[in-house]
């Protein structure tokens, strides 16, 4: 509950301040917090990558970025009424999803009977080709069962999410790697004036 | 009398053990808490390390750039080629099962996380490198 | 008394995050951040014994580490503007049986 | 050759010789003899289609739309029946002369682009021939538009700022009113009989109920924006900027008549005249076509331009064909279908008459035309002839189609249209006559004496003005055989 | 200073050969100590992972005495980190004190302070101690003087003093 | 290995083809190999078209890595999957085969290995998508493809298509968080994410998803009437209509078709909104069913105004647009108004009208794209003015965007009239009156849209009468673009193959039929 | 207050959401986006937890009672979906560096009054 | 043992927390920023150590079969804070340095002043 409003402090905190630098100073403390959390949520798995991602990878990502943009935000924040709106009609309607939901850490939730189960206990059970014993897909070789369901039950969906990861990195060379098209259009001096009109 | 001789050499002390600890990581998925993606990340770190302390050129020399391609391509391609033997050897896709009589899914999930590791350590480093050298200009 | 040391790691954390958000400047920033994340491996810690699941230590030992690259490139933001430069111009010695890179 | 797979070359000769003309761009006299051989060609085998047009041949070529449980499938199909190979006949036939006539106007004009007109005109045709051949309703609307998308080159020939709006405003309009109402009266009635084929007594009958049957019918006439019913008749006097020919053949023969044959077929093969008769969906029509032929007659009467003056009176000829599709007896269908014939034979003379006005006098307007009766005596006996058989006096063809008409309204018991039609024919008297009254009993001005082009206009203009003349007054002799050719449609 | 210019020794294979040794076996240790499985199968893995971070670490070149401290230490730090630890809970107190008083009694000073070990590790050992006791905080390491910032008076005494600066010497040695 | 394994081989062929591309390195090398593993997967889904089309069931269904259905996670194929399958792989192939000659003018030929790798990838993602019968497998694939599309768009040669790549990078991300947030829930009532377990037990009653002895203020109420999946539901449908580009979520999708790349826009433009078409399909049809979808949500008082909406705003700004691009791309929106409209009648003629719209607009608008492609290796300009008299320099291209553009607008023998037929038809079915004209008029405002780009190509002249010689894209260019509006006017005649299709697959999501 | 759990994670997602569609700052866009992401996470993280549950790690039989074990599917799920998130946000970030390249600006009003101008 | 070894535990970790809040208040008690990094320091030093040190007698005390691998673990954390902690404020403190972030000296500095910046005097430096 504290870590949740530290949570939302920071957040806001964000949104507040123009020092962008600050913004992802805070921003890698909102993902060690919420790391945090999800320690508290039992999910020490999805809290080391959070604060590998959050607080690593992205934090020096930004710097890297900061380091060839400006570090203020230009003009000065404002409520932003439209937006408001569409916020506040997404936030109600979560809410109104909520009414209906199983307590927080509520045992007889749905979401803990039906598939879940055979996970902890590792017991689905091959479909086709050769067996293994009966009550043990993984012969006691898989403690951690997110690593099971990770890398085997639903092993697919990492597969697409290294290929996430390999669309990123062949993006970001495609974007940055080597001499960029618009280098000539964009001298050191002033970009906005002389790019101006090269646009066919 | 070099500059900033205190972080050149905390970083070489630590640098062995951060990129240990990455491949502990890697290797201890199934046991506990990480697993291929979190130590790609650390052992990206590592090398993040390196490059913040020693400079994107050294760090270019240790990792250069083709290499650096070939682990992002060969991490996927390890994946996809335990998921295609899978079909090779009669089963499914991603079947480990056909890998070894009795700890094919052990195998399996090694040697997938070992790929999705290589990728992602080659990833974040490749993105690192690139924008830091973006940054340059 | 594992949840006192609890209160008294959070206690400085907002502490902590208090001076972030005040600045007033960027070092002030940093440093308060820094504390923060150092926090956040205690944190973890404690919590593992919380939950008498002591696995937790590897994960903040991974905290640590990244908290440690994390602030090296805040420090080299901070005074380089950029990742590129190295900390120090090292001469590299060469291997003569080391083909050139 | 059997009777479908003439019907189905009457439909590719033309666009095969579109293809030739393309072809031969670089040789305008080869060019010109594939045009004149088609023509002829095509007016052969319509002619030979006659013969077997009580067998009514027809032809499924591919089926566009498949059926599905309650709805049959939908083929690209052709068939021949009376009313569509009578507009064949005069499409085919037409073309020839006007052909002829475009040699001669094209060439002594110097017009840019005579390629693409040619070839435009030849897909036109085309395209008419497939209309009339249509066996299904999506046949005919395939070739309604495709006939729409190419006149569109020839209204805009001239490539002026002027000639581009009134492109703009003939593309707008009949692409619009075919797409919002055609297309969607065609799926109506889709939906409502499962079928779109036009068959003998129509497909309606016994799936609509008589208020359905109006708001149908209605979509059909003001989906088919050919037929320049008010208040959809602007894109008319719009396209007389295209080059002479062009008015003659299209605005006053093929286009125009697709629109009003398009009605008539619709009203005959799909409503069937029994549903609308009985149920009286229809009237509203009867009223509507009366108010577009008064107020275009007398809107004609305001015009000075000639070629916009006969543009007004084409709307006024064409709402007699709907009037008498909505009449719905089968005198006044079978006089709508007739006044087909008769009123294109007339208004294409007219409008060639207008071209070697142009032509020879490079005169425009009705009030420049004084005295040029003895200039152009040819010209303007034509002229008189033709307008006679408008506005239906005998010994022209017109009569008969006029008299069958106001014959149905007696039918029907519609008194005030028969007066209608009286007070129209007044005005047609009205309008076209000052024009030969002008040109013959005035004198010219003065100051003209010196201006050049004071003959007639060339050969090739001048003969096909004078057949299409002869040509409404032989029709007048030829009545009864389009009567009893025509009747058979009516038949279940 | 010339001598520290000269091209680290890092270059001699001999030197080289023994500080690979050195982080290959502490490296096989920290994998022990961590792993503490002893499964034929993650003992393969433990090696191959230590000889990879090896070959890296070489291709780095970071293998060297500044890599490898312990080699060239020996024994003697062991008696200095006790000494720099009763510093530290003396210094913390101290400063912890200052911060819980009233009106918070402190004064800062900038000194500089004179580093006498000859090496890089040795000032870097010297400056990193400062550092760790709270209360005084090394700035710049330049010409062989430390600039510290101290928080009181008291604390940039002591340091004036030199009995860290001397501790240090001894522990590093010749290094 | 035998044809049991072609779903799974569908997807992972483009996939690990990628990595195998960034190796390849060279530009020629890499563009052959992307060719041929494109040609394959083209193979591969007509195959499978086949065989699916052909069996009892309708339906193949593959278990990876031979863990069953809610466990692991399962390739479900039907009709209309491997239909979109079909276009997908086809377009993703005549596309390919051009990709070389139309990035040399876009891309520096050091980076196509890259290119091309990213182009497979989202190949790759958009298949996987189609194929898959796991929900959050769909999200999974639905981000390889969103942000291979990403990259894929930034390679455009104006600046404005970083901008544009931007833009799209965030709403598209919003769109797949609220996709996310939609999963979770449903996730959360049901436990599970297989989205046939979904859909069945989405109608079971709460006591029998929760634990015994739960307590629940409700137990016989279905787990379909809790707010719960009522939230789940809107952001599911609102994430994909982001992603779809429905009308006014659109934003994105004009500024990314203008500015990428032609091949990108060729690419794109014929599938990355049809498969988000096809996902929502699965969710409202599949997933919540009909009832739950339009008889408690009532989707459809939403769908329809905003289809219309797409249709009538989209088409108007199209008329005013001066880039072909922008014309076809604001088209594109309009398009989609068609295909969000045949869903929303929620009758089998209405989706069968969907889906044939799919399968012909995907064809259309990637020929069009790709004449407009062919343009570009002509000249620079691609705006109306730029164009002018281009119908006589580049008779055979500006002939073939006559033929896209006709298949636009509907008119009869061109497919795009097929599937306006059958929309209309199926409005006039259930009576929608007012929708049936609507749409026409659409139709019309495509007319415009659409003739202005005609007459600036064949009735206006160009400003400068230098380049009056003949000279028309490259020929393997010009083969491609008709191939694919060749397409459209064999579909417009031959129907049967996409008619008869979405015909059974329509009974099938209807839960009619099979 | 089963639920007050899930609304403080809303309104979090709900200042991410607001920081993405309100901010004109291309990289405050990204941060928000990342919040917004976050926050998504830590619904599933929550509705994975189960009370009186520890972390899905098989623990020694030794421990005697068998043990009460969090949802470990939730977790999978989500560390895929953080996975993607970062993607999104390097291939953001890269773009982002371009666009500052390209128009010396990342306040997107500035650069959308650029293309208009030019 | 075990009871006393908790005590000692606990007695650790209050102590640790204790300087981690003074810690923490000394972060906002001190005037600038040069005199705040002593303040963290205090939280990294003998907070952190202290909590540590605690945890391990924790672990001594819970685990009597098994502490090896936790304790370790312990230790590795607490040597990885001691080792970087200094190395990270050192380069903080250089770079404000190096910035011209003049540090505030001087003997005495009135509380209710603390915030005015106005108070850096002139150095020697
Ligand atoms: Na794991
Ligand atoms: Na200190």
């Amino acid at each position: 509950m504290i870590l949740l409003s530290l949570l939302v402090a920071t957040a806001v905190a964000i949104i507040l301040l123009r020092d962008l630098f600050a913004a992802v100073m805070l921003s890698g403390i909102f993902s060690l917090l919420s790391a945090g959390l999800f320690v508290v949520m039992d999910a020490v798995d999805v809290a080391f990558t959070e604060a590998a991602v959050g607080a690593g990878i992205a934090t020096v990502l930004m710097l890297g970025t900061l380091t060839q943009t400006s570090t203020r935000e230009r003009p000065a924040p404002r409520l932003d009424w439209s937006a408001l709106v569409v916020v506040v009609l997404t936030g109600t309607a979560l809410v109104i999803g909520t009414l209906d939901m199983p307590a927080y850490g509520d045992p007889t939730a749905p979401i803990h009977q039906h598939v879940a189960p055979a996970y902890i206990a590792q017991n689905v059970g091959k479909q086709s080709g050769r067996s293994e014993t009966d009550d043990d897909d993984f012969q006691g070789h898989v403690p951690n069962m997110v690593t099971a369901i990770l890398a085997s039950y639903r092993g697919y969906d990492t597969l697409g999410e290294l290929a996430v990861i390999f669309t990123a990195g062949v993006g970001v060379m495609l974007l940055l790697s080597g001499l960029p098209p618009t280098a000539g259009d964009t001298p050191e001096t002033n970009p906005a004036e002389s790019e101006a009109g090269v646009d066919a | 009398m070099k500059k900033h001789s205190i972080l050149r050499v905390v970083a070489k002390i630590l640098i062995p053990f951060v990129l240990l600890f990455a491949l502990y990581v890697q290797f201890h998925g199934d046991f506990g808490p990480g697993g291929g993606f979190q130590a790609g990340v650390i052992f990206a770190a590592g090398i993040i390390l390196y490059t913040l302390v020693f400079g994107l050129d050294t760090a270019r020399e240790v990792c250069p750039k083709r290499v650096l391609e070939c682990l992002v391509a060969g991490g996927l391609l390890l994946y996809g080629l335990v998921g295609t033997l899978g079909i090779l050897l009669g089963d499914r896709f991603l079947d480990y099962s056909v890998l070894a009589d009795h700890s094919g899914q052990h195998i399996g999930i090694l040697l997938v996380e070992l790929g999705v590791g290589v990728t992602v350590a080659a990833v974040v480093v490749s993105i690192f490198f690139v924008f830091v050298d973006r940054g340059r200009h | 008394m594992l949840i006192v040391s609890l209160f008294a790691i959070v206690a400085t954390m907002l502490l902590a995050l208090a001076r972030a958000l005040l600045g007033p400047t960027v070092f002030d920033r940093i440093l308060a951040a820094n504390t923060f994340s150092t926090k956040t491996v205690l944190l973890i810690a404690v919590l593992g014994f919380i939950t008498n699941r002591p696995d937790f230590l590897d994960l903040a030992l991974a905290y640590a580490l990244i908290n440690f690259v994390g602030a090296v490139a805040v420090l080299k933001f901070v005074r380089y503007g950029n990742f590129a430069q190295a900390e120090i111009e090292l001469e590299i010695p060469r291997d003569p049986h080391e083909a050139p890179a | 050759m059997s009777p479908e797979c003439l019907i189905v070359a009457a439909v590719l000769l033309p666009l095969i010789s579109a293809a030739l003309v393309v072809a031969c761009h670089q040789r305008p006299n080869l060019r010109e003899t594939v045009t004149l051989v088609s023509g002829g060609l095509l007016l052969a085998i319509v002619g030979r289609l006659t013969g077997s047009v009580d067998a009514r041949p027809a032809i499924n070529l591919v089926d566009v739309i498949p059926g599905s449980i309650d709805q049959a499938a939908i083929a690209i199909g052709f068939h021949a029946e009376p009313l569509g190979l009578l507009f064949a006949l005069v499409a085919s036939g037409l073309w020839i002369a006007t052909s002829v006539y475009s040699i001669g106007y094209m060439r002594s004009h110097g017009e840019q682009h005579q390629t693409r007109f040619f070839c435009c005109f030849a897909v036109a045709i085309g395209a008419v021939m497939g209309i009339a051949f249509a066996r299904n309703l999506l046949t005919l609307f395939l070739f309604y538009e495709v006939l729409t998308l190419s006149t569109y080159p020839l209204v805009t020939h001239h490539g002026s700022e002027a000639a581009k709006r009134a492109g703009r405003t003939y593309l707008g309009i009949l692409m619009g009113t075919s797409i919002v109402g055609l297309l969607l009266a065609i799926l109506w009635t889709w939906q409502l009989a499962g079928t779109l084929e036009f068959k003998a007594g129509g497909i309606l009958d016994g799936h609509v109920d008589p208020l359905t049957a109006g708001l149908l019918l209605a979509l059909f006439a003001f989906g088919t924006g050919k037929a320049a019913l008010m208040p959809l008749h602007r894109w008319l006097p719009a396209a007389m900027v295209a080059p002479t020919p062009v008015s003659a053949l299209l605005h006053a023969v093929a286009v125009v008549k697709a629109g009003v044959f398009t009605i008539l077929k619709v009203g005959v093969y799909i409503f069937g005249i029994d549903l609308l008769g009985r149920g009286g969906s229809s009237v509203w029509l009867m009223y509507v076509a009366a108010a577009t032929l008064l107020s275009a007659s007398l809107v004609a009467l305001t015009r000075d331009n000639l070629k916009e003056r006969l543009a007004y009176s084409t709307i006024s000829q064409l709402a007699y064909i709907v009037l008498g599709m909505s009449l719905a007896t089968k005198s006044s269908v079978i006089g709508g279908g007739m006044h087909i014939v008769m009123h294109a034979c007339g208004k294409i003379t007219l409008f060639f008459c207008a071209g070697a006005i142009l032509v020879g006098a490079h005169k425009t307007r009705v009030s420049q035309l004084d005295g040029l009766g003895r200039k152009m005596p040819w010209t303007f006996a034509a002229f008189t002839i033709a307008a006679l058989s408008v506005i239906g006096l005998p010994p022209m063809g017109g009569c008969w189609s006029k008299w069958l008409l106001a014959l149905g309204t007696v039918e029907m018991g519609q008194w005030p249209l028969l007066a209608v039609l009286m007070i129209s024919s007044l005005l047609n008297v009205a309008y076209l006559m000052p024009i030969p009254l002008r040109a013959f009993f005035r004198e010219p001005p003065e100051t003209d004496d010196e201006s050049p082009g004071t003959g007639e206009a060339p050969l090739a203009c001048v003969i096909p003005l004078c057949l299409t003349a002869a040509g409404c007054v032989v029709l007048f002799f030829c009545a009864d055989p389009i009567y009893q050719f025509l009747s058979s449609i009516t038949w279940k | 200073m010339s001598h520290a210019t000269r091209p680290l020794p890092e270059n001699q294979p001999r030197g080289s050969r023994r500080h690979v040794a050195l982080l290959s076996a502490t490296l096989a240790a920290a994998w022990t100590l961590w792993s503490w499985h002893f499964e034929s199968l993650l003992l393969v893995f433990g090696a191959l992972s230590c000889l990879a971070v090896v070959l890296l670490a070489w291709r780095m070149r970071i293998i060297d005495d500044e890599g490898g401290p312990l080699l060239r230490l020996g024994l003697r730090p062991f008696s200095y980190i006790p000494w720099l630890l009763w510093q530290i809970v003396r210094s913390n107190i101290d400063v912890a004190r200052r911060i819980l008083s009233p009106g918070v009694p402190i004064s800062p000073k900038l000194i500089e302070v004179p580093a006498s070990q000859r090496t890089d590790l040795g000032k870097v050992i010297y400056a990193n101690s400062i550092t760790l006791t709270p209360g005084t905080i090394s700035i710049r390491i330049r010409d062989g003087m430390i600039l510290v910032h101290a928080l009181s008076e008291e604390a940039a005494d002591e340091l004036l003093q030199g009995e860290m600066d001397r501790r240090v010497r001894d522990c590093v040695g010749g290094a | 290995m035998n044809l049991e394994q072609l779903p799974i081989l569908q997807v992972i062929l483009p996939l690990l083809a990628a990595p195998c591309c960034l190796l390849l390195r060279r530009s020629r090398l890499a563009w052959g190999f992307a060719v041929l593993v494109s040609c394959s997967s083209l193979l591969i889904a007509a195959t499978q078209l086949h065989i699916i089309h052909h069996s009892a069931s309708g339906s193949i269904s593959y278990e990876i890595g031979g863990w069953a259905a809610p466990w692991g996670i399962e390739y479900r194929l039907d009709r209309l999957g491997g239909l979109v399958l079909l276009v997908l792989t086809a377009i993703a192939a005549v596309t390919l085969s051009v990709a070389r000659r139309l990035l040399q003018e876009e891309v520096p030929e050091e980076r196509h290995h890259l290119f091309f790798a990213t182009f497979l990838l989202c190949l790759a993602g958009l298949s996987g998508i189609v194929s898959t019968g796991d929900l959050f497998n769909v999200f999974v694939f639905l981000e390889i493809a969103s942000l291979s599309s990403y990259v894929l768009i930034s390679m455009g040669r104006s600046r404005r298509a970083l901008v544009a790549a931007f833009q799209y990078l965030v709403m598209g991300t919003i769109g797949s968080t609220f996709i996310l947030i939609g999963i979770g829930l449903a996730y959360m009532m049901t436990g599970t994410l297989n989205m046939a377990d979904l859909a069945q037990r989405l109608t079971m009653t709460l006591d029998s998803v929760y634990a015994e002895g739960a307590s629940i203020e409700n137990p016989a109420l279905p787990v379909n009437q809790t707010r719960t999946i009522l939230a789940a539901f809107a952001f599911l449908t609102v994430g994909l209509a982001l992603k779809l580009a429905l009308f006014p979520l659109h934003a994105w999708l004009p500024n990314a078709y203008a500015t990428a790349p032609t091949v990108v826009s060729t690419f794109l433009a014929g599938t990355s909104t049809k498969v988000a078409y096809y996902v929502l399909l699965r969710v409202t049809f599949t997933i919540f069913g009909l009832a739950f979808t339009f008889g408690q949500v009532g989707l459809q008082f939403l769908l329809t105004p905003l289809a219309i909406m797409a249709i009538l705003v989209a088409s108007t700004i199209a008329i005013y647009q001066g880039d072909i691009r922008r014309i076809l791309a604001y088209s594109s929106v309009a398009q989609i108004g068609y295909l969000v409209l045949g869903l929303s009648f929620a009758t089998q003629a209405g989706l069968t009208a969907g889906i044939v719209h799919l399968f012909n607009h995907a064809l259309m608008k990637s020929g069009l794209f790709l004449v407009v492609g062919c343009i570009a290796t002509r000249q620079a300009g691609l705006t109306l003015e730029s164009i002018r008299g281009l119908g006589r320099r580049m008779p055979l291209t500006m002939a073939a965007f006559v033929v896209g553009g006709l298949g636009l607008i509907g008119v009869p023998l061109t497919s795009g009239f097929i599937s306006k037929w059958l929309l209309v038809s199926a409005a006039l079915e259930s009576g929608r009156w007012l929708v049936a004209v609507l749409v026409v008029t659409g139709s019309l405002l495509a007319v415009v849209y659409v003739w202005r780009v005609v007459e600036a190509a064949y009735f206006l002249e160009p400003d400068d009468k230098t380049t009056s010689e003949p000279h028309d894209a490259p020929a393997g260019l010009l083969a491609a673009a008709w191939v694919l509006l060749g397409a459209t006017l064999v579909f417009g005649i031959y129907t049967d193959l996409p008619v008869g299709v979405a015909r059974e697959a329509a009974a099938s999501l209807m839960g009619v039929g099979s | 207050m089963g639920l007050f759990n899930y609304w403080t994670v809303i309104v979090l997602m709900m200042v991410g959401f607001y920081t993405v569609i309100a901010r004109n700052n291309l990289i405050k866009t990204m941060i928000g986006l990342g919040i917004f992401q976050v926050s998504v996470f830590m619904l599933y993280i929550s509705m994975g937890k189960i009370a009186d549950g520890t972390a899905p790690i098989r623990v020694q039989p030794s421990a005697g009672h068998e043990a009460i074990y969090s949802n470990p599917l939730p977790h999978v799920l989500i560390l895929t979906a953080i996975v993607v998130g970062v993607a999104t946000t390097a291939l953001g970030l890269a773009l982002i560096i371009r666009i500052r390249e390209a128009y010396g600006s990342i306040e997107e009003d500035e650069i959308l009054e650029m293309d208009r101008n030019s | 043992m075990s009871d006393v070894l908790l005590i000692v535990s606990g007695v650790l970790i209050l102590c640790g927390g204790f300087f981690l809040i003074t810690g923490g208040i000394g972060l906002h008690r001190l005037p600038d920023f040069y005199s705040r990094t002593h303040a963290g320091g205090l939280t990294d030093t003998l907070g952190a150590g202290l909590t540590l040190l605690g945890l391990i007698f924790q672990a001594l005390a819970d685990r009597p079969g098994d502490w090896g691998l936790v304790v370790v673990k312990l230790i590795l954390i607490l040597v990885f804070l001691f080792f970087t902690s200094p190395g990270s404020g050192y380069a903080l403190v250089r770079a404000a340095f190096t910035q011209g972030h003049k540090p505030r000296l001087g003997t005495q500095i009135p509380e209710d002043r603390l915030w005015d910046g106005e108070l850096v005097r002139e150095n020697k430096i």
